[in-house]
Formats: structure tokens, sequence, C-alpha cells
């Protein structure tokens, strides 16, 4: 589980990056991977957050579960839209770390307090009345609306972000039947196994214990050597 | 010029009204006499290769633009103080007729970006005016100047249109302040 | 140094926050290229003699103290950075300054969170400026400001660690396959 305050990130890449960093690993699928389970773990402490700011958090933890499902079964076929988002998450988790480096820089700079002064705006020169010809009331009645027209509300919720946290439902949804499709096929036990399918089984029967400990599946055998049946966890 | 010397320009340009000579002498921790040979050939360097001089003004000096750079300095001033207000001038205005005597922070929040350099504008163009916060001598805050209500061809404030909805919208908004989150 | 190079100085001096090079030229009646020529002896003039400098933001310049005398005169001076700046802030200025002019959708992007508090906050503080996109002007796009640059003490953004070749490092650091082998 993971131990460090929400405060500490300013968002799901850096919670990610941290992830990565701390195993001392790049970034790649294979980094991605093995942390993909902390991250979600660490998603069920998020629960209480702002709808917002979980949203962003989950957008980045489909990804992650495409991952890590592919790494434990890689029978698992991904659309190629999956394959350009799985790409996309590594360039934008390398990007941040080129960013999070340089704002560290920044901070740094800062702290040396070589700061550079300029001089007041005008100072020194006396003021005279000199109006603007054309300003009325009605001007200042305009601006002012200009003004509250556009002053931010405090609770503005991107819509797009929780259209696409709304979306993962149905990804995981959608994901969890691909992975129970793939299942069958290998243990529906109807086509005998071939020397060379006994790795894929394996892989895959570890893939599935390994999504039942993270809680993504439950698996229920009613009676001995019934057919064990894959559910949702709801 | 040495290091002495350069010091005590950039000290007299940042603080724009200028110093006395024994405030500098303390601020290097040298004596009067010191400072006043620094100066002299300060003085001498801005004379010879500058537009700029040293004012003084009893024990006070200042550095300011020299006479030879008159011209130059008033054709930039009927530039930047005549003509209309531009549109972020005209809402630095507006948020002070509906909101003033209100400070420099406040002005800021609500019009979501810096206005320091706006305000120095409408007080040389003598629009606004800068007085002590009644609630806390400290700090300032900003109101139409009188010259400018008159201008305007009304007799308070509270004549601009629709000033009650305006003023109370803006005061609505100013409140929230304290529940946003600070980066 | 020469009488223009002299009053363009005598200009900034009064101007405090800077101006464009194309309102110089046109107060002077010069062309851009005779006033770049121009700032660049002053520049050149004020780095040797004293601890002014010329602050480059765009096409804007200003007369600003060096950083040789920050400690001297930080005590002075009218403006302050005040407060400390949060990694967030850090980061939000290290996405605008590297990859500026840049809208909020991009920085968002970037970031992988909603920007839009922090972009509010740092525009009050005048640490970033917001323009309108000059290839959509019905949106704005994102820009680091003069105080930034004094903030950090630099007077050109290219002064940034790694400026100059940040291009090139970034498409390394994003389009290096991901086969290395774990750590």
């Amino acid at each position: 589980m993971y131990e460090l305050a929400l405060e500490k990130f300013s968002g799901p890449l850096n919670l990610l990056l941290d992830m990565v960093e701390e195993k001392r690993l790049s970034i790649n699928e294979i980094s991605l991977s093995e942390v993909a389970d902390q991250y979600i773990a660490y998603l069920k402490a998020l629960e209480e957050s702002s709808k917002e700011e979980l949203a962003s958090f989950l957008v980045i933890a489909s990804t992650l579960m495409l991952i890590k499902s592919r790494s434990l079964l890689p029978s698992l076929k991904l659309t190629e839209e999956e394959e350009v988002d799985i790409k996309e998450l590594e360039d934008r988790l390398k990007m941040y770390k080129f960013f999070k480096e340089i704002s560290l820089k920044l901070g740094g700079i800062g702290k040396l307090k070589n700061h550079l002064f300029g001089r007041e705006a005008y100072a020194g020169m006396s003021y005279f009345f000199s109006p603007p010809e054309k300003i009325s009331a009605e001007n200042l009645k305009k601006a002012i609306s200009d003004v509250l027209e556009i002053l931010p509300k405090v609770n503005d919720l991107p819509e797009d972000i929780v259209e696409r946290a709304v979306s993962l439902e149905e990804k995981m949804a959608e994901l969890k039947e691909r992975i129970e499709h793939s299942f069958s096929h290998v243990f529906s036990g109807k086509t005998k196994i071939k020397d060379e399918e006994k790795v894929d089984v394996i892989v895959s029967f570890l893939a599935l214990l390994e999504l039942i400990k993270q809680g993504f599946l439950i698996f229920e055998q009613k009676r001995l050597f019934d057919n064990i049946e894959i559910k949702k966890y709801e | 010029m040495n290091n002495l010397e350069k010091n005590i320009e950039a000290l007299l340009f940042v603080s724009g009204e200028g110093m006395s000579i024994s405030k500098i002498s303390e601020i290097f921790g040298k004596n009067d006499g010191e400072i006043e040979e620094s100066i002299a050939v300060l003085k001498d360097h801005l004379e010879k290769d500058h537009h700029l001089a040293i004012l003084r003004d009893g024990d006070r000096v200042s550095l300011v633009t020299s006479a030879e750079a008159s011209k130059t300095v008033e054709e930039f001033a009927k530039e930047e103080f005549s003509g209309e207000l531009t549109k972020s001038g005209l809402e630095t205005l507006a948020v002070i007729a509906y909101k003033g005597p209100i400070k420099r922070s406040e002005i800021d929040y609500i019009r979501g970006v810096n206005s320091s350099f706006m305000l120095r504008n409408l007080l040389i163009r003598g629009l606004i005016e800068r007085v002590r916060d009644p609630k806390d001598q400290r700090s300032y805050v900003y109101r139409i100047s009188a010259d400018f209500l008159k201008f305007l061809g009304i007799t308070s404030i509270s004549d601009l249109p629709d000033y009650g909805s305006f003023a109370q919208k803006l005061e609505d908004f100013v409140s929230s302040k304290s529940t946003e989150v600070q980066g």
C-alpha cells in the first residue's frame, strides 16, 4: 500500500512518476505494469477526493489496467487505439518528468534570491488631471459588466474529464469480458492443450490469480470439478 | 566606477524618491564623507555618459533624468497619459468606481491579473487617488478622484448606473476569496 | 554613448515597466534595427560600468538592477517577490517558460491536472501573462512575464537552464525508445 499523503502529489502523472522513480525504474511499458497495482491501490485512498481530482487519476488508471492485463496475459489483443493510449502515457510521463526536473532547477535558482529590480513606473513624475475624452458613466458600466461576466466560478468542473471517467467503468467491464473470453478457450477443457500452449495456460492462470488478488475479478466454483466462473467484483 | 559607486546607483535607482546621505552611509557601513565622494564620482560619470543626473535636496539625493532628456520624457508622457484608456485600464477604473475604496489585492483578485502598473497610470492621470486604509493604517486603498467624478458629471459615486447591484456582486465575489485554494 | 543611446536609457528609466522596441522606434522616429543597435550598445555599457542591466522579454525591453546588486537593493525596492512558489506553481511556470506561448489545454495535458486555479494565481502575482492566441483570436495563450525573469535573476528567457537546446532535449527525452533495461 502506498503510504504517502495525497497533498504531496500535484496530479496523477506526478504520482505515477514518483512510483516509477522510487523503484529506480526507467519509463517504459514494463515498469508501468510493475507499478500499476500500486497506483490502483492508491486510488482507493482517493475516494474521498473531489470528483474532478479523482477523475484525472482514473483516466490514467484505465491505461495502466490495459498495460497490466497485457503483461500478465500476452494473448490479450489490444485495439490500435489502446496501443496508442499506452504509447501516449509513456510519452506523457517522460515529458512530465522532463518538466518536473526543470521546475526543480527553477526553484533552486529562485532560492538564490538574485532577483532583479525595476524602477517604479513613472517614479518622480507628478500627476496631472488628464481624463480620456470619451469616457462616460455608461462606459464604466459596460466595463464592469464585462469584468463580472468573466469572474471565475469556484466549482467549474471541466466536463470532458468527467465524461472520460464515466467511460472508464465501461472500459473496465469491457476489459473483463475480453479477459473472460481469452480464458474461456484456454480453460474450457474442450480442446486438448498442446505442449507449446502450456506456457500460455500457466501465464493465463497466473494472470487470473493476479487479477483476483487485485480485486478486479472474483471466481466461483460451486462444486468440486465444476466450471470455474469468473465474475466482476461488485 | 567601483563596486560601491555602482551599488549606490542601483540603490537610488530602485528607491525612486531617493535617500538621505546618512541612510546610505548606514546601509554600506561607511562614513558620510566616503559616501559623498562616491556620489561625486557617480555624478561625474552620469554627466559624461548618460542623460541621468543626481538631484540634491538638502541631505537627500535621488536619481533623475537630466535636462537633455526632457524633450524625450515629455514626448513619452504625452503618449502615455493622453488619449483613451486601454481595455484593461478601463476595467481597472470601473472596478475602483463600483467597489472603491478598494485594496490593490482585491482589484487583482477581481480582475485575475496584476494591476500595479495600471494603477500607477491611473494615479498619474488623476483619475484615482490612493489613501490610507481607515481599517488598517499600514495599507492603502484606491478610490475615484473628486476631479474625475466631476468630469463624469455626477455628484456621488452611487449615481453610477446600476451602482447597487454591481457593487453587491463584486462584494460577493471578493468575500468568497477565503475559500479559494492558494498555489 | 551617443545621444540616442542616452535618451533611450532615460526613457526606460522613466517608464519603469519597459517598452516595446516598436514603441521606442516610433518615439525617436527610427527603424527597429537602429533601436536594436543602440540598445546593444547601452547593454554593453551597463554591463561594464554599472550594476544595471537591460531585461528582454519578447519584444519588450526594460532597465533593471543587475544580479550583483540584488542583496543590496532588495530591502529598498518598491516591488517585491512575495511568497514562496509551490511545487505546482514552479511546474506550471516551467511548462509556460519552455513551451510558451501555450494554451491552457496544453498545460493541463502536460501536467495531467486542471491548471486553471494555478494560472489565475500566477497571473495575479504577475509571473505570467495571458494574451490572445495569434492563431485563434477567440482563445488565449499564456507566456512568462518580465517579473518572472526578474524573480529568477536573468535578463532574458534564453538564460534559462538548457533553454537553447531545450527542443532537442525534450525530443530526445520523449522519443527514446521504451526498450531500455530497467535500472
